[in-house]
């Protein structure tokens, strides 16, 4: 036993020594912390080949140009392309962050079926044959039963091919219901429109304006084209001046040169106050408002009345001391800045609040467009330019049988175009009002193309409440949005990334340019590009709709459409009209009466006193109840449209902002009385009661509450979902006497302790 | 805390430090060595077998 | 049970009782090694240590056990070098109190650190500008010194002294103690201080940094000198707590006394240091890099100015009187008071020195960083405790750790005869 | 409790046994079979021995696993029909990154059709190149993803060989085995063919402290640059004084990031 | 090797970051993580323990309204050169991981070779330094996203800005196929620098006097690189830490924040 037990011990200790000496545990130990430098959880990306792909982003209406780096067939980053007319290198974060959409699991791979109740998320993966043939075959019972005119979609554009296969389809197919979603630009195009007798958009040249007066716009806040805006704010610095007038102090106010808060909802009163000191002092341009504008003095109507001219209205009705009184802003200031701006030698006034991603009242859109008359900067350097859209889409015209005929003789369910609104063009936030009350006709089928109205619509409850009366909703989303997971049928798109499609006209763009999305990988999953699945569908009902569309799929209807303009495309990723210059004064006009109309007189000719004049769009809810203001704001790192942030995006988005899944509300110390920073509150407007927390700021007014939009997704992936509140459950829509549109700039709210 | 490691570059720190623990380190091995092997020496020579 | 084990002449609990408290403290670690492999196998995320506090409960619990531990090399500095031969009777108990806070200090690095099985790379990629890598170095190296130091104890048991060899080996180790001894002391000063240095090196934190001669900043010194002091207080609150906790004296009171008055002279002076040190950084070090004295202490919901009256006033100054006056000495109140002082102030210091620290905004937009470890942390933090507690249980039980334990049993006896 | 108990029961018995049976006999067990001392040496030989052999001889089997190339790759041959040499098939490319193992497209170039009779060419054929798959060649001299290696550094601007580091791969006329450790996942030929690490010639080994030798080597020779040859072994062909005169091999210690990604 | 360095023309690549022109849009700290394999979790909105290389910290000027002012800071890893080399969190790095190169001014972090001590974090004022205190998880598919220049980095250790020094490396490798061994300005660009919308980020080489960074900047390179620009400024300058990121801005009260001051007034609060 004792011979056992030493030798034993014996044994392990010459083991012990031989292993010592041998590589096994130093090996181990090598290999063991080369393990924890390789663990094979951790991902190793492949290495090989790099290449560079041109591309146009489509993520926002900026339209950058981007390159995109890959290493083989991987997309690995995406870059700003140099040289592009828009954003020339620069990028912003959600362009950046495109590749998590393109690889992120928020995409819907297949076609899919809802199997569920709407919203449950249960899904049946189908064919795309059989997507196709469900939707054909519901489009023509309902055309059988003669009610093609039930038929909408809504669009995020109606710019480029796509846009115009859709219209066309629904033209073929005997719908008026195409209708794009809302935003500044519906406001600048009848401001145009009205004005200017242009069908056009409204272009910014930044770059050469040496004094912006900005009322709101969010110009470093995701207004317009982001980075464009971006550039030319950085090329400000060094010639000129931007000023702010806003409640907030928002990132564009910070660093502008002069932040002008002012009791929101007033701005037009400002400007019309500016006009005021600038007729007053005689700093306006003669040249202009002598001989190429109208209604700037009294003038006489087609019925022969006298009607009192913008300069008198003005010079009676908004002296800088009303408007002080008004607008809270100090009578000094009023006076220097109207000095200021009247005589910088290219002073550009803009407005569109935040990210311009809504409309907003008429009135003052053209209260700051006359501003731009007055100092006659309009459709020069530095000006506002009436731009039109590039011509290049020319279609033989649509084959309309009989029930295409009659269901296009319909109204448009959102009574754009019609008698009470006839110059609108599209009034969605008329749409959920709509298709609850059921006045006009049921809607029976819903398309969804580049847009999430589910989420981006104010009033979610009524928009919730509306998508339920759809019976038949189909998405084309890439991503599971909130639309598409309260869709019947998903036929999910290539994301811009994988896809061929001509993207013109980034907005507020003074040029006329068309961009190209050019596949950068192959499509990652089994989703179809939507012009494809319009014409395929368009070729399943045969007749008339089919041979509206005479191309074999869309990248021949590309190819057809840009003609010449492809080469140009492919090479440099876009095409600019270069002999396109300032349309200038002359001719530039096709108003009635051939020049800038101070005073539109077609709308003058309906519905007297509408401008000029400042009609306050009141905040909906009761004082009493409800002292303070909902406001909301916009951010760069939160993209508030159709697309969701990405990880890397909402990754950047402040403690401030977002703690955990709590969203933050800023609050003037003053007004959040009783409120430690972080606390736990309520808030509540007349649409609904949310669980916040307070951010005191004082960058913000007293009496206001401010809160991002962007947040609040209930789809999604993880990353995004169910962080924060979406703006939109709170607030309501205030349609604008005059066009239709929502003129809502925020609600009244109370804070209570939760 | 071997000389032939890539990022190596001998100065006076590395004396002093290095100095420092070797010696330390010879001490105690040389202290531990000699103890064990008197030990050893010392049960050869028979010692310690009691009986108290 | 277990008596042919127990050293020979003492009395000792039964053992049903002693491995009852055997399984209450073995809860306690059990708890402990949970959270262990927690953070080995999930990782630092189950801490609640962020990217501004990367050094939390962890380190400040290493720093304060190699404090405490200090009682171990500067007794055996004491004993063998110096020549304070009465030490011998309370010298065992030191170092096995040292290597159980130097084992515990090296068990908390193994988890702090993100990667464990890296943690070699310090020795193999040393960069020996660096204080960790001095304290890496001398920490391992020390805790073998206290293993050789300890081994003796072991071999010490009843049985394993029968075996022959082993008898002859602590005979011969006993035999040049002393040279393990004075390395241990030389280690022990250069990690002690390096350990010192750890946050008086980082400039970019004005609250930590301190000046220093050489590439030794201050508080290198005062690091060593503050261990010099309070270890063997900390001892000396063991060794007072064991007593109680036994119900019997195990070490004679002028052997206590004799510590007592060195660790007094130790604190004494050492605070005075400190005065002088905190005083310079207050006036010079701090001032030139932007910063009031009072940036440190005010504006935040812990830290203010009393942090620092605890440590150096009330934890330093006044257990110094006690201990060096002979009357403070003498009152068995006043003494255990003083120690305990003592080593809380260590404890406060270190905290200071690595949770203040991080706390302290350097940039001016930002604010006070205050951090509340979890329960993981606090967990592993317990943990050595237990596994202190446990081994001195056993220590106790089995080795003969008290020399004179037998003796003052037979004196009571006696003086019962008498 | 029960084992506690019965081990010092145990323990103290041996001791006693001890204590009173051997020591008055020691001497004559001592005499008689030399005690305890022949087993326990024995013992420790045994123990001694067979961690020795498991240590080098079976550890190293274990730890690797065995894989064969998805194809048998006869160098020679390609070499002999190419007139470039190694960098007909593993070239730079214009951004002056190296290509390494060539892809499918490359191969296509010649073997669109079957070439031959060797079994191995008909199933590159027909399995990859019908197929348009590329081949999952297993690469010898894969560097771990942390490293990050500058052919051109080397090859163009310090006019090395690939047989340096590459060994004379060209003249093989089959694929080795590749090893690859079970652990890491790194192929042996970093570590080296020999389990302890020792290397006879520059390519047997890819670790760091490789690159360190040659880069140390060059660290000593005579610093200015243009009077060159480099009196190195391994420099096949006389030194081409660079088109700049800022020839710098890294050698400082803070160069980490040269290499490392 | 001293001698050597005479061959070689080092550089001392560094950023200027105009507060004026940065809008806080985040495209920096964006285009950095795709850049760098930056990993992201389910929620990051503790910024304490999400990694942002480069992070915008949002400053206040602390009145009240309407007197508030807002301003931005994109804080990359500073890059510091401390006294030769000398940055805080380099010498207290026990293995080596982090090191001061000088050829090019940029301060190295090597996953592979961290053991994850935190030694560095603790030494950085600006807290560049982060921690992986996760394993980096990419949702299924994403991983196809991330570029094979820069390792993804496992649990445990730290990492930082590198001023995208593979990006240096690729650049290198480009002009050694032309033939070439300097770079030229815009050869090697990080990825904010590029991304940046604005244009507020320049980056170059500080000891190269035609590039903008030395133009902008005018770092007084005898005297720790103090900026002689009076409008550039560095973040902590009494430190000593010689950081090679510049900021300008107009306004005073953002020049005041980089730095601790003694007399209070002008002093930021702690808020």
């Amino acid at each position: 036993m004792k011979v056992c037990r030493r030798s034993f011990l014996s044994l392990v200790i010459g083991g012990a020594a031989g292993t010592a000496l041998s590589p096994l545990p130093w090996k181990l130990i090598d290999d063991s912390s080369i393990w924890t430098q390789m663990w094979p959880w951790t991902p190793v990306p492949e290495d090989g080949e790099v290449s560079h792909v041109n591309t146009v982003c489509s993520l926002c209406p900026g339209g950058c140009g981007l390159t995109v780096r890959k290493v083989n067939e991987r997309a690995i980053k995406i870059e700003g392309m140099k040289g592009y007319p828009v954003n020339d290198g620069g990028v912003c974060l959600l362009g950046l962050s495109g590749l998590q959409l393109l690889y992120g699991s928020t995409r819907v791979k297949t076609p899919l079926k809802r199997t569920g109740a709407r919203g449950e998320g249960k899904w049946e993966k189908i064919s795309w044959d059989e997507a196709i043939a469900e939707v054909a075959k519901k489009l023509a019972d309902l055309r059988a039963k003669g009610l093609s005119h039930t038929v909408g979609c809504i669009a995020g554009s109606d710019r480029g091919t796509v846009a115009h296969l859709l219209g066309r389809f629904l033209t073929a197919y005997g719908s008026p219901n195409f209708i794009r979603t809302p935003s500044m630009q519906d406001s600048y195009e009848q401001t145009m429109y009205l004005m200017q007798g242009a069908q056009a958009s409204a272009g910014f040249d930044v770059e050469n304006a040496d004094f912006i007066l900005s009322f709101g716009s969010g110009l470093i806040d995701g207004w317009g084209s982001p980075v464009r805006m971006f550039k030319a704010n950085s090329a400000l610095k060094n010639k000129g001046k931007l000023v702010q007038v806003e409640p907030r102090l928002s990132n564009t106010a910070a660093k502008s040169d002069k932040w002008i808060p002012i009791n929101p909802g007033t701005e037009s009163a400002l400007a019309l106050g500016l006009a005021h000191v600038i007729i007053k002092e005689s700093l306006y341009d003669y040249d202009f408002v002598n001989n190429y504008s109208f209604g700037f003095d009294d003038w006489t109507d087609d019925q022969g009345t006298s009607r009192k001219g913008f300069k008198q209205i003005v010079l009676d009705e908004y002296s800088p001391d009303d408007v002080a009184e008004i607008t809270g802003i100090s009578y000094s200031t009023i006076i220097d800045l109207a000095k200021s701006f009247a005589r910088a030698s290219k002073p550009l006034a803009i407005c569109g609040r935040g990210q311009g991603n809504t409309p907003g009242s008429l009135s003052e859109f053209m209260a700051v467009h006359a501003l731009n008359a007055l100092v006659g900067n309009i459709n020069k350097k530095g000006g506002v330019w009436a731009v039109p859209d590039p011509d290049y889409i020319r279609w033989p015209e649509v084959e309309m049988d009989i029930n295409a005929a009659k269901g296009m003789r319909a109204n448009r369910i959102d009574g754009a175009g019609g008698k009470t609104y006839p110059d609108s063009r599209y009034l969605l936030n008329r749409f959920p009002e709509a298709v609850n009350s059921g006045k006009e006709y049921p809607i029976e089928a819903l398309f969804v193309v580049g847009a999430n109205p589910v989420y981006t619509l104010p009033d979610s409850r009524a928009v919730k409440e509306a998508f339920d009366k759809i019976p038949f909703v189909v998405s084309f989303s890439s991503y599971m949005d909130e639309t598409a997971a309260n869709a019947d049928l998903i036929l999910p798109n290539h994301i811009f990334l994988e896809r061929y499609e001509d993207v013109p006209m980034p907005a507020g763009l003074q040029k006329p340019v068309v961009g190209l999305s050019k596949p950068v990988v192959k499509p990652q999953f089994n989703t179809r590009h939507v012009g494809d699945v319009i014409i395929q569908i368009a070729k399943a009902f045969g007749g008339g709709i089919a041979d509206s569309f005479p191309w074999d799929n869309y990248e021949a209807c590309l190819q057809e459409t840009l003609g010449r303009k492809w080469d140009t495309l492919n090479e440099d990723g876009f095409w600019l009209d270069s002999n396109f210059r300032a349309p200038g004064w002359e001719r530039a006009f096709d108003t009635p009466s051939g020049k800038f109309e101070f005073f539109p007189r077609t709308l003058a000719a309906k519905n007297e006193n509408t401008f000029p004049q400042f009609s306050p769009v009141e905040p909906e809810g009761n004082e009493g109840r409800f002292p303070l203001i909902l406001i909301p704001y916009d951010y760069m790192r939160l993209a508030s449209g159709f697309i969701g942030d990405p990880p890397f995006a909402i990754k950047t988005v402040e403690d401030t902002v977002l703690k955990g899944n709590d969203i933050l509300v800023e609050v003037n110390p003053k007004s959040g009385r009783g409120f430690r920073e972080g606390d736990q509150a309520i808030l509540s407007t007349p649409k609904g009661s949310v669980k916040v927390r307070v951010h005191l700021f004082d960058g913000i007014m007293p009496g206001l509450v401010a809160m991002p939009r962007g947040l609040g997704h209930t789809a999604y992936d993880e990353y995004l979902a169910d962080k924060g509140i979406n703006f939109n459950e709170l607030i309501g829509t205030v349609e604008d006497p005059v066009s239709g549109l929502d003129a809502a700039w925020g609600i009244r709210a109370k804070l209570t302790r939760a | 805390m071997l000389p032939f490691s890539f990022e190596w570059a001998w100065d006076m720190g590395h004396m002093v430090f290095m100095g420092g623990l070797w010696y330390a380190l010879t001490i105690l091995g040389l202290g531990m060595t000699y103890c064990i092997i008197m030990a050893a020496v010392d049960t050869a020579k028979g010692k310690g077998s009691h009986n108290h | 049970m277990d008596s042919a084990l127990i050293p020979e002449g003492v009395k000792r609990c039964s053992f049903g009782k002693f491995i009852l408290w055997i399984v209450i403290v073995g809860a306690v670690l059990l708890w402990g090694v949970v959270a262990m492999l927690l953070c080995w196998f999930k990782g630092l995320n189950q801490t609640n240590m962020n990217d501004a506090y990367g050094f939390a409960l962890w380190i400040w619990a290493d720093l304060a056990v190699i404090a405490l531990g200090g009682g171990a090399f500067f007794t055996g500095l004491l004993r063998y070098v110096m020549g304070k031969d009465e030490l011998k009777n309370i010298i065992n108990y030191a170092v096995l109190i040292g290597f159980i806070c130097y084992s515990s200090a090296l068990l908390i690095l193994g988890m702090d650190v993100g990667q464990p099985l890296r943690s070699w790379f310090i020795f193999w990629h040393a960069n020996v500008h660096s204080m960790l890598t001095e304290v890496a170095f001398c920490l391992s190296c020390y805790f073998a010194v206290l293993t050789i130091e300890y081994i003796p104890l072991i071999l010490e048991n009843r049985q394993i002294d029968r075996v022959p060899f082993f008898h002859n080996l602590s005979h011969n180790m006993h035999g040049i103690m002393a040279i393990f001894a004075a390395t241990g002391a030389f280690l022990s000063f250069f990690h002690q201080g390096s350990l010192g240095g750890t946050p008086a090196v980082l400039f970019g934190r004005p609250f930590s940094f301190r000046e220093g001669v050489l590439i030794w900043p201050w508080t290198f010194f005062l690091f060593t000198w503050s261990a010099a002091a309070c270890g063997p207080c900390f001892t000396i609150l063991v060794t007072w707590i064991t007593e109680k906790i036994t119900r019997k004296k195990l070490v004679k009171q002028n052997v206590i006394m004799l510590l007592a008055k060195i660790a007094g002279w130790m604190l004494a002076t050492y605070t005075v240091a400190k005065i002088i040190d905190t005083w310079y950084w207050a006036t010079v070090t701090a001032p030139a890099r932007g910063f009031n004295f009072m940036d440190f202490y005010s504006n935040n919901p812990l830290y203010g100015p009393w942090i620092l009256v605890l440590e150096i006033v009330i934890c330093g100054v006044i257990p110094s009187i006690i201990l060096i006056t002979k009357t403070g000495r003498k009152s068995s109140f006043l003494l255990i008071s003083a120690v305990l002082l003592a080593v809380l102030g260590a404890c406060v210091n270190r905290w200071v020195m690595v949770l203040q620290v991080m706390a302290v905004p350097v940039l001016t937009f930002e604010s006070w960083f205050m951090y509340f470890p979890s329960w993981q942390e606090i967990a592993t933090t317990i943990l050595p405790v237990a596994y202190g507690i446990i081994l001195i249980m056993i220590s106790y039980r089995y080795l003969p750790i008290f020399p004179q334990e037998q003796e003052i049993e037979e004196e009571k006896n006696a003086s019962i005869f008498v | 409790m029960s084992t506690l108990d019965d081990k010092a029961k145990e323990v103290s018995a041996e001791a006693v046994d001890e204590a009173e049976t051997e020591s008055p006999t020691e001497v004559n067990e001592k005499k008689q079979d030399n005690g305890p001392w022949g087993y326990i040496i024995l013992f420790f030989i045994i123990g001694f021995a067979a961690s020795l052999v498991i240590g080098w001889g079976i550890f190293p089997k274990v730890l690797y696993s065995q894989k064969k190339q998805p194809i048998d790759f006869n160098h020679v041959l390609h070499v002999a029909a190419v007139e470039e040499g190694c960098e007909s098939c593993h070239f730079f490319r214009e951004d002056g990154s190296f290509s390494g193992v060539p892809k499918l497209a490359q191969c296509v170039e010649c073997h669109e059709e079957v070439q031959g009779e060797d079994p191995n060419e008909a199933k590159f054929v027909e399995e990859y190149v019908a197929k348009g798959r590329e081949v999952p060649w297993l690469v010898y001299s894969k560097q771990p993803d942390c490293v990050f290696f500058s052919h051109i550094a080397h090859v163009n601007m310090g006019k090395m060989e690939c047989d340096t580091c590459h060994g004379h791969i060209g003249e093989s006329t089959h694929s080795k085995v590749y090893e690859e450790n079970r652990i890491t996942g790194y192929s042996r030929d970093i570590w080296g063919k020999n389990i302890a690490g020792l290397k006879k010639n520059t390519w047997d080994r890819m670790k760091m402290d490789d690159c360190a030798e040659c880069h140390a080597e060059n660290k000593a020779v005579p610093k200015t640059v243009e009077t060159l040859p480099w009196p190195i072994s391994w420099m096949p062909r006389p030194y081409e004084k660079p088109a700049s005169s800022q020839v710098r091999v890294q050698i400082d210690k803070d160069a980490c990031f040269v290499c490392h990604k | 090797m001293k001698e050597e360095h005479k061959h070689v023309k080092t550089k001392k690549y560094g950023m200027v970051i105009d507060l004026d022109k940065c809008t806080g849009c985040g495209s920096c700290m964006v285009a950095c993580m795709s850049e760098n394999n930056v990993p992201f979790k389910k929620d990051e909105t503790n910024k304490l323990d999400s990694i942002t290389w480069l992070r915008i910290y949002k400053l206040t000027n602390g009145k009240k309204f309407p007197e508030t002012d807002i301003c931005y800071i994109p804080r990359p890893c500073m890059q510091c050169e401390g006294e030769h080399g000398h940055a805080p969190c380099v010498s207290v790095c026990p293995a080596t991981a982090t090191d001061y190169n000088h050829e090019t001014g940029i301060v190295s972090q090597i996953y592979t070779r961290c053991f994850g001590c935190r030694y560095c974090m603790a030494a950085c004022p600006y807290h560049a330094r982060y921690f992986n205190w996760w394993d980096p998880v990419w949702p299924d598919g994403m991983e196809k996203s991330l570029s094979p220049n820069v390792s993804p980095r496992m649990r445990g250790v730290v990492e930082k800005c590198s001023f995208c020094f593979h990006r240096y490396q690729l650049a290198k490798n480009k002009a050694y196929a032309q033939g070439r061994r300097e770079l030229k300005e815009d050869e090697y660009q990080t990825a904010c620098t590029q991304a940046c919308p604005a244009g507020a980020i320049t980056f170059g080489d500080l000891n190269n006097h035609n590039h903008a960074v030395y133009k902008l900047a005018k770092p007084d390179n005898k005297h720790g690189g103090r900026p002689r620009n009076p409008n550039a400024f560095r973040l902590l300058e009494k430190l000593g830490t010689n950081p090679k990121v510049y900021y300008l801005s107009t306004r005073e009260w953002v020049r005041r924040a980089g730095d601790n001051y003694i007399k209070d007034e002008g002093k930021l609060e702690h808020h």
